[in-house]
């Protein structure tokens, strides 16, 4: 099994550590994994997004055209990659500043409202968290106890108390991603 | 008659009453620096000299490597992109070969203090007839706040985590200290530009600069005390304050070099 | 009929980055940042009271962008 | 099987510096491998190992830093992108003609010039041509993962001090900036001052030893007899290396009828887009060059002898490497190039297009 | 007629300056070119000319000098010698992105590292490969004479503002420290600032102009499909160069099976040898790139075309224009390498000797 | 008793009577300097202390580009032949490397000055623990006598032919005064060796860096004013006179920083 | 024609201003010509060498193992330079401080005592010239006139009052130059 | 019969440079260059009258290649 990922939005969002975790959990469960962001000063209040390959098999190209599933975070990035979905992947996107939502209908859509989630939680930086819950809910690719894993190691040991709050979002994400179009 | 706010409005907002206005000598683009940052600050002002002392034609500017590597994209006049640490060589050349044009170079304090700390040394040695603007933040803001040669003793930075230890790492480099003792050197000082006072007397200074250069006295240095609130992980307001709290005690304000003689200990 | 020197700023909120640092120049305290975001995503400063501006330009003078344009008059009051 | 971690291309390059009981590290910072000197800083190797991390002034200070350090017996490297290794060749140069091991990392950016942050590969003709001055060679790795960013960190030591010759690892800011799974081998000690001495005070300035002559690190002779030997010496060196370093992998080429030749961040791509051709039935095979330096010219000349049909280039330049492809290949099969340049990444469908179309097809 | 003086390689090349209208020298001395600017502090040029001559704190400082000055649509110039050209490789090549005209004389020294003072063309890899980092191509003059010396100074400036690219002038010790009979052009006025502003005035810093947009000079994009449509604008203009600029001569090659392919001193010595041979009844021939880069690769390819049976390449190193030969000529003819290196100069006997057992007899 | 010469050889020379003879240190190559080159004074004195503080084991020398780049044939120690200016560099690494050697950069003033002057800054501000001997004989002696940043007001070189203008080509620099300003410096002194009472006192101030540096102080800094007769094309009993009536009236003799402390203006 | 000349002896000696002058003599008379020294720091207070070529034609190597002409001034370049005479060629040398004089029997061989007949002239400046002056007389490659004419070119003006003083050194050194053997 | 400080030196006639540092620098004038050269061609310096010497070594701390070995023992006279 190979799932190839990006995940799209603002540079303040979570989006790299959203793939980190990903990629960690990958490896939890014994895959080759392969997270590269695009990087550089337009990361500096611009957009941010990062590529997560999780994969049984040796990993050829971290960059990539096309890919299973899209996380969207913002409107930049939906008009960006809505067309990089493969035909019959999915796109999860948070529907909060977007103006023009997503057309295709040969892909799986859903939306996840995370930063009100975020905030109910009473703490907006989890709110990657919350999304990533999202996906993990449409598209289990890897166990919870893997994620949770994943989650652990990487974050610094420091920071580890956090690590219930985080959890908690994941647990919430999955409740609160709807279903917008399902082709399966 | 009550005063409404569009009422007010109705009465101030006209062309004449215009008391400040982004000078056309910066350009429409957005500037790249994060919110709060003191580059911004101190490319309108220097600006607003180019423009208020008729110079829009006859200035050339030299950026650096750094955060304002884009100031040519902000600056509306002929601008060259120098290689980091360099832009005191570029200038020296360009002033040389076009004497009645003015030269400014514009830089940070890695690229000024730290790869390009020779260049700087010898222009000012040289008394090259030239202006340098050097912003001083104290830490590398472009490539994800390093350590500078100008960051403080225990300051955290990403190359100093745990805080810039000055026995392995060495005191923070007063270049302009350094540079006011070279016979090349005609005006030297320190501005700051985080308050709007602070930034009125910075561009009297820089006014200063300016005129030493058209005059042909020789060198003309300004530092400019700034904030980089990404790199220092503060808000832009903490950061302010935090400079003035810190920066300002290591840095302190003020001229050094009036007229070629210096006005203040420098040791 | 008295006079006095009335300001009055105009902020341009689609180039404000929220940096508060006008806020805090303000000797009237009668600019704040707003609770919406602009098209960049930052709440953006809001001139909400001007009868109290001088129109001293300080928050111009301080604002990074160069997004606060300054107007001046004596008027009648 | 050792310590598993997600790591970044520059991190793990870091971190196999510290296990490889490296003695120093002297850097400037640039993107994008920044993350090289503050993954070091954050680790403080000093209490780790004992091993010196200092930021320096510039790339002139670093690789000379190096120099001494290297000319002190010691293992020593650094890591720079693009234009900061520009600024470093004097200092290799000298390096390569007074016979110092270092371990040099460069993770190239797009260049001329300042150019731009994104990743790159046109640094080769630098690399292996000996982009400074004078004939000399540099033993130069290309690593395709962030676990090779790991693995030929100590691969890189042992060559280094085997030939005492400067190695340059060939990274790109795609291997350098991605993160994979990675291995981390066990530590290994840094050799004690003692250690040094034994390995390398007969050459090394150690402080002299009482019953041996001084020694001399320099790359000065003015004597051109013996300079000239001096250069034949390193010169022979490097044959040795042509003889005994060359190192490859290839990807599908039992069948092959093509390849693409491609390393580190484009072969990664190339292994995609070879994934695409076969799947449409082309009998297409990677080889990948491992050492660009020495360069795995008797390879492409044994699938020419098998009856290789045709070549193609993937770089992320204008076309590099390609030159040594055409020295090997000659007029024996078909030679092409494709490629991106200045942060453009090629994607696998192109590059299968390219295959098509300027190999297979023209 | 010019006027006709003795003059050394260095002392025409700084006479030349003053003569092709250059308006700036900015340089760092070192041996065995140090005459250049020696010569022209002597000349007192700001009175002859209004040229500027300064000596820089050093080769970092030069050429970033030359970036200044070129960027702001003047003739500017530096020279040096090895070490001292690796150090301006970063400057060089943000010239060259930049698309900034200027020359660049390298007195090449033996090396690696600090080397020997010997005259040397252990440089030719970096000067036509591109030593700094990125994608860039120099075009490359060696000259052969002190004649070429001067004369290749107001050619150099013509290419290096019809193409805005920095220009290199590839020399070596023996022409740059010998002396022979020197035929001096005329002076060419240098350009009034109001000529540099009419011909440079639409790229150049010159100050803004009533009437349109700032000119910017910038090697930066940070935008990779702009950044590569650069570079593709760049290696069209290389392109072009390799159309229209490629200069060779041909000595005694009507009649020859064999060739030897030699510039700079080594064609000289080449061209001794070739006496020697031709008495010995060896029908060969010399090739002399005048343009290392772009190289003369179709000459090299005719040569082939019409049965030549072997070329030797002699240079003062450790073979490198071989690469390009071999490129050329690939299967169909004998490629063999003769040299010397760190200052030793082979003989004309040597050469004959070479072409005997290497080429003919090999 | 009359005492004729060969008498008096017969009861004096004697191995027990011997009170000064070159130091072992030095190897018995003849020295590549020019007839009364200040070089080989310094290079006596330097090695004699090497020798006498027993020192010789543990010492790394780094020897220059200039005319004293062949000091690795002389000073019978471990040594190290830099690029051109980074002496300073090598010797960061070294002493970093092997805290427990003596690390010393010989370098001269094109070398520390003109292409070094940023590494000698920055390891002199890191405080880096390492000696610096720094001969500045006002001039590129290696090169054919061209003009170097300590080149006198109206000096004439090879590249300053009709006198160095200072307009054109700035004014002599002191790095010497610059690196005294640096927190990261511990000791600093100007010496001579042009009169054997000069040479005794310049002894006596390098043996006193060295110490500094066994005791970890931090830097130590000896510039040594010495002639360059060839390039300044005088005997070199006349070098030394003009030395004396010129050099010295603007690189001033004495100790500039004792343990970490000005003991001079230096403005 | 084409004369191939080694000059060589102590760096003090004036032997680069020598074959410089002969070299603006040929320029004189019309003829290509080449001058290359050795140099580098050994030519601190060592030796020093010039191979000087007059030819008609275009010259091509400027750097030789073979002379026609050896012009030697000290023992050390004697030892080198005696070997490189081609058969039938001329050997010119100062017998001062020469210990191993030349032993060729297939070549000319010549000397001229030239400190001596300098310090006559009250100028050992000269020195050069007096032996130039001997080997022109051995071998009039150039004319008189011409050497003049090149002596002229080759002086800075401000030491043309010094020009007379040149011109009679190099005539007395026509005057003192002894056979030691003619093989021709 | 009294005592004396007696000094003398000896100089490397084949290593000397012919300076003639030493010949300024030493107090009691007693060293001289010779008229003959050296195997280098200088003129070396000669120490022509050793009774003044006193051994103060001024001479060979200033001789730049170190040619000079000085003595000094306490001498009856
Ligand atoms: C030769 C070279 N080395 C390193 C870099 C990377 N680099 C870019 S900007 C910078 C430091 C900028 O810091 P500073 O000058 O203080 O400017 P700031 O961003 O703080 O305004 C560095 C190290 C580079 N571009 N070129
Ligand atoms: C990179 C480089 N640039 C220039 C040179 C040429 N060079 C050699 S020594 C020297 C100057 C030496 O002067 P100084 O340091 O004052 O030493 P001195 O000979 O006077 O003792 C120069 C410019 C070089 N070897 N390398
Ligand atoms: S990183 Fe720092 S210096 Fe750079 S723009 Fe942001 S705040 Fe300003
Ligand atoms: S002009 Fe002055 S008073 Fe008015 S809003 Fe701005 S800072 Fe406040
Ligand atoms: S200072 Fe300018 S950018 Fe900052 S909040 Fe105020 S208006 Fe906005
Ligand atoms: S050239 Fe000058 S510095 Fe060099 S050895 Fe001669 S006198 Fe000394
Ligand atoms: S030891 Fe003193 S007195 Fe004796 S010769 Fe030397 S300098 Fe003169
Ligand atoms: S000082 Fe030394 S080298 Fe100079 S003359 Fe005296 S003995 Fe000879
Ligand atoms: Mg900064
Ligand atoms: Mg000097």
């Amino acid at each position: 099994m190979t799932e190839e990922i990006i995940i799209a939005g603002f540079g303040g969002q979570g989006v790299l550590s959203m793939g980190k975790i990903l990629a960690y959990s990958g490896i939890m469960q014994g895959q080759e994994v392969s997270w590269m962001p695009s990087y550089g000063p337009e990361m500096r209040g611009g957009t941010a997004n990062v590529t997560v390959i999780l994969s049984d098999e040796r990993i050829s190209s971290p960059i990539l055209t096309k890919f299973d599933t899209a996380i969207i975070l913002n409107q930049q990035s939906l008009d960006k990659f809505e067309k990089a979905v493969k035909p019959g992947g999915i796109l999860l996107y948070d529907p909060n500043g977007i103006t023009r939502h997503p057309e295709r209908d040969d892909i799986n859509i859903y939306k996840i409202d995370a930063s009100h989630v975020a905030s109910e939680l009473g703490n907006p930086k989890v709110y990657n968290m919350v999304v990533l819950g999202a996906y993990l809910k449409v598209n289990p690719i890897v166990s919870m106890d893997n994620v949770k894993e994943g989650l652990k190691k990487s974050l610094p040991e420091r920071y580890h108390h956090l690590l219930p709050l985080n959890e908690s979002a994941i647990e919430e994400g999955t409740k609160h991603v709807e279903v917008v179009r399902e082709i399966k | 008659m009550e005063l409404t706010a569009d009422k007010i409005k109705e009465l101030v907002v006209k062309p004449e009453n215009k008391v400040y206005a982004k000078t056309p000598l910066l350009t429409d683009k957005t500037l790249s620096y994060c919110p709060g940052c003191g580059h911004g600050v101190a490319h309108r002002i220097l600006m607003e000299l180019v423009e208020e002392m008729g110079l829009e034609n006859d200035t050339i500017g030299i950026a650096p490597v750094g955060c304002s590597v884009l100031a040519y994209e902000f600056m509306n006049v002929d601008m060259q992109e120098a290689a980091h640490g360099r832009a005191p060589a570029l200038a020296t050349a360009i002033k040389r070969l076009w004497p009645g044009k003015f030269v400014f170079t514009y830089q940070g304090d890695g690229d000024l203090a730290a790869i390009g700390g020779n260049e700087t040394l010898h222009a000012c040695n040289r008394g090259e007839n030239i202006t340098i603007i050097f912003i001083n933040n104290g830490i590398y803001g472009m490539t994800g706040g390093q350590m500078a040669p100008t960051t403080l003793p225990g300051m955290r930075t990403s190359t100093s985590p745990y805080g810039r230890d000055t026995h392995m790492m060495g005191n923070p480099l007063k270049m302009t200290e350094i540079v006011a003792m070279l016979p090349g050197t005609y005006f030297v000082t320190r501005q700051a530009v985080h308050t709007a006072k602070h930034a009125r007397k910075a561009k009297k200074a820089i006014k200063k600069a300016i005129e030493v250069q058209l005059e042909g006295k020789g060198t003309s240095f300004v530092e400019i005390v700034s904030n980089c609130n990404s790199g220092w992980k503060m808000t832009p307001v903490k950061a302010n304050q935090w400079l003035e709290e810190n920066m300002l005690d290591y840095y302190h304000l003020g001229d050094i070099k009036v007229d070629g003689k210096l006005v203040k200990e420098i040791v | 009929m008295a006079k006095k020197v009335q300001g009055y700023i105009e902020i341009d909120k689609e180039k404000c980055k929220g940096c508060e640092l006008c806020v805090v120049a303000c000797p009237k305290d009668i600019i704040r940042m707003s609770k919406d975001v602009n098209g960049k995503g930052y709440h953006y400063a809001e001139f909400f009271n001007p009868e109290p501006c001088v129109g001293c330009a300080d928050c111009a003078v301080v604002c990074p962008d160069g997004v606060i344009t300054v107007y001046r008059a004596r008027i009648e009051v | 099987m050792g310590e598993l971690r997600l790591m970044k291309g520059n991190e793990a390059f870091a971190e196999a510096l510290i296990r490889a009981g490296a003695d120093g590290y002297f850097g400037y910072p640039i993107t994008p491998q920044s993350e090289v000197i503050e993954y070091l800083m954050a680790e403080k190797p000093h209490e780790r190992t004992g091993m010196v991390v200092l930021q320096a002034e510039s790339e002139l200070a670093s690789i000379n830093m190096l120099y001494g350090g290297a000319g002190a017996g010691k293992k020593v490297a650094t890591s720079s992108s693009s234009p900061g290794i520009s600024l470093m060749l004097e200092g290799i140069s000298y390096m390569a003609g007074a016979e110092l091991p270092c371990v040099i990392l460069n993770v190239q950016r797009g260049g001329p010039g300042l150019g731009t942050i994104q990743p790159s590969q046109s640094d080769y003709f630098q690399a292996t041509k000996g982009g400074g001055h004078g004939d000399y060679r540099l033993l130069v790795l290309a690593p395709a993962s962030v676990q090779e960013m790991s693995d030929f960190v100590p691969l890189a030591f042992d060559l280094a001090f085997k030939y005492r010759n400067p190695v340059m690892i060939l990274s790109d800011g795609v291997i350098g900036q991605m993160m994979e799974k990675v291995e981390l081998f066990d530590p290994i000690p840094r050799w004690t001052d003692e250690e040094v001495i034994e390995k390398n005070g007969d050459w090394a300035t150690v402080g002299k030893r009482p019953g041996r002559e001084r020694n001399i690190i320099t790359s000065l002779d003015l004597d051109p007899y013996s300079m000239e030997r001096h250069n034949h010496d390193l010169f022979a060196k490097y044959k040795k290396m042509e003889e005994e370093e060359v190192r490859w992998e290839e990807l599908n080429t039992e069948d092959a009828e093509y390849f693409i030749v491609a390393y580190g961040s484009a072969s990664r791509i190339s292994q995609k887009a070879i994934d695409l051709a076969r799947a449409e039935g082309i009998k297409v095979g990677l080889i990948r060059p491992i050492t660009l330096y020495p360069f795995p010219y008797k390879v492409l000349q044994e699938k020419v002898q098998k009856g290789a049909k045709g070549f193609l280039t993937v770089e992320l330049n204008m076309g590099q490497m390609i030159e040594d492809v055409q020295l090997a290949v000659k007029d024996n099969a078909k030679v092409e190039f494709f490629g991106h340049v200045g942060g453009v990444i090629p994607t696998p469908e192109e590059v299968v297009e390219a295959l098509k179309t300027k190999i297979i097809g023209g």
